[in-house]
């Protein structure tokens, strides 16, 4: 666990302003100062700037992760950024009870899985799969938590708004990247992400929920089906 | 909401706590108001009958829908546009499925193929509520799972001194053009369908209209008789206004026929049609 | 991540409540993370109340400490409390000249939001629409953040100059283009906008950035300094 200070670990290139190489301990040491310092997950990014040019921040991170697993305070990963929390097994002690999260409603956090698996999704979407009108504020309510938010507008007729989560959605849900999210491949699978084709009528596509840049793509077939522009009556030749 | 019987066989987080519906009751008590929409009426019915939903018998649970439809009106109780909408379209299902396929020509899915579209999105919708559950109930950040409780500095990669978002910016002009209009309105309480209300409504059964539907023949016995007419006058408005742009096409066999409808199909396969309308819309 | 729970480690005392004794190990991780957690420095009295009945608190913390000695993170003691600090020799890496983000005033944000839609606006046309006068300061705040330009002059009697956002502006915001900001609908549908709008409520499309409207004359240099627009300071905000 402690490590010693001066070991003969390899050293990295220094950076042009210092005089002397840094050891990796160092490094970890100004990884971990950083990123335990704050209260919000450190992009990656922000660590490279910040360590030896030349460092391999995603070892060095995964080192301390390491170090850390078994403590009761763990380093995480929440989209690309780092965290430091507290081990979840711990909950029973830490949890205080005026710290109750946010309460949401039943029609907020269905719409907030919709939007979660079926991303970048339209409101026609969500209201299609929920078969009923977003009540004024649902959206308003997610937005303001900060786990909702526009994403872009699809290339299609009307360019209709899409809407994604956010990189705190992630971290309120402790969730490494969407791929993480509880039984997306099932879903997947099951042809429940991919437009409103009934199972045998056509093959579902799977939808590659973290293409981000996928959003803006010109219209795809997936784009016409999900907008019920192409008919599932449409491939009744199956 | 409905009488409470069952007991929870999944441990839920509390968030998702409600009365339990039971349907399976002769005498059910029907409170729309604990569900969300119709859709979710439909899953909690469908749910009592006990099978996989791809097993389902849409047609048992057409007749309870409309079954729950008839007694709600039976006491009289106000069912919201949706309500009648689902009504409609699952009569319509029903004829279609008790009716033996015919030589309808182009008449596109069976239905059967409609049962199945209705069965997907009732196992989607369910699909969805089981990720909504399985979502809340994972260790959640300032709940389970605690930050630093003594930040020593915010990182950032500063571009701009100043920090907003974009949903700070949208709810700051979205208030703002709120308080410029606001002192023109007036709120009236309608007992008509509006234009909007119909266009709404006919929008989002585009989804569902896949193929030739005489909707509003199915619709209107849902309709209190004094609604009828405002209803049957704005939907065929807004079922115009539709077609004109493409979203929907209609159809009419003769003078004082149903007057079918379908999504527009999409650009390039064919053209909207708007064939033998008549004014009489019964 | 979750410890080994039957190590050989020393047993404590369970606390009443609890079936089985807690190692020693399980007892530094909760001390660990209720540190952790605590935005203020903890009492040893407080750790005590959680800590199983019979734990030698002080024993707990020393060790604590000398495992974080060597580390990014050291667990130090003010009075009878105990906080996690950054280690002394990286408080350079912690202290950055960089000062925190301001947030914007709801004044600034709505003068940047009318900007955005309705651009090229004048600043006339702003106080026409929010109804009151726009102080010299809120237009310095959006210029200095560098998401406000002037963007020529409205070819009208006056030539008053108009304004227009910067590409900064859309990278901030995260927008591809002017043209993705949401409409009246999307607003609507996410809550933003509520109760009934009046016929001939309308939310403008914003044109491209760079095109000068039919109306409008670049602006030069000259302009600006003609018009005292470089100088800096300004009244106060409203």
């Amino acid at each position: 666990m402690t490590p010693d200070e001066d070991n003969d670990q390899p050293m990295l290139e220094a950076d042009e302003g210092e005089t002397e190489p840094m050891s990796l301990i160092e490094v970890e040491r100004i990884a971990e100062a950083l990123v335990f310092a704050s209260a919000e997950p450190v992009p990656e990014a922000f660590l490279s700037e910040r360590l030896p040019r030349g460092t391999d921040v995603g070892a060095v991170m995964r080192r301390l992760m390491e170090a850390y697993a078994p403590r009761g305070v763990n380093l995480i990963r929440t989209g690309d950024r780092w965290a430091f929390r507290t081990a979840a097994d711990l909950s029973f002690v830490i949890r205080k009870d005026e710290n109750e999260a946010k309460k949401l409603s039943r029609a907020a956090l269905e719409v907030l899985a919709i939007i979660a698996y079926h991303q970048p999704v339209t409101r026609a979407e969500i209201e299609e799969i929920r078969g009923v009108q977003t009540s004024k504020g649902t959206l308003d309510v997610l937005m303001e938590a900060g786990w909702v938010r526009f994403r872009g507008r699809r290339r299609t007729p009307g360019r209709p708004v899409t809407l994604g989560t956010t990189v705190e959605f992630l971290d309120h849900f402790g969730l490494e990247e969407l791929r993480d999210l509880p039984g997306l491949d099932e879903l997947k699978g099951a042809g429940l992400l991919s437009g409103r084709i009934p199972p045998g009528f056509a093959i579902p596509i799977p939808q590659n929920v973290d293409d981000l840049a996928e959003d803006e793509d010109p219209i795809t077939q997936l784009d016409l089906e999900e907008l019920g522009l192409l008919t599932p009556g449409g491939e009744a030749d199956e | 909401m409905a009488v409470t019987t069952s007991q929870n066989a999944i441990p839920m987080d509390k968030l998702w706590q409600e009365p339990e519906r039971a349907a399976d009751d002769p005498a059910l008590v029907i409170d729309v108001g604990g569900f969300e929409g119709p859709l979710d009426l439909l899953l909690h019915l469908a749910r009592n009958q006990k099978v996989d939903l791809a097993r389902i018998s849409v047609l048992a649970l057409a007749e309870q829908y409309l079954q729950f439809v008839e007694s709600a009106r039976r006491v009289r109780i106000e069912l919201a546009a949706d309500y009648l909408v689902m009504a409609a379209w699952l009569a319509y299902l029903k004829s279609k499925l008790l009716i033996p396929q015919q030589a309808r020509g182009d008449d596109g899915p069976s239905g059967e193929e409609m049962a199945a579209t209705l069965a997907f999105r009732l196992k989607r919708l369910e699909a969805m509520r089981e990720a909504a559950t399985r979502l809340v109930n994972r260790n959640r950040l300032g709940r389970d799972v605690f930050a630093r409780g003594a930040p020593e500095h915010i990182p950032h990669r500063v571009q701009s001194a100043y920090d907003a978002s974009l949903y700070d910016l949208l709810s700051a002009y979205a208030n703002l053009r709120q308080r410029g209009a606001v002192t023109q309105v007036t709120i009236e309480k309608r007992k008509v369908w509006s234009l909007a209300d119909a266009r709404n409504l006919l929008t989002r059964m585009l989804g569902e209209i896949a193929d030739w539907t005489a909707l509003q023949h199915y619709l209107l016995p849902y309709l209190p008789p004094e609604d009828r007419i405002t209803a049957t006058a704005s939907a065929f408005a807004a079922s115009l206004e539709l077609v004109r742009e493409g979203k929907l096409e209609m159809r009419q066999d003769g003078a004082f026929q149903p007057i079918y409808l379908r999504k527009g199909q999409p650009l390039g396969t064919t053209k909207p049609v708007l064939q033998a309308v008549a004014g009489d819309v019964d």
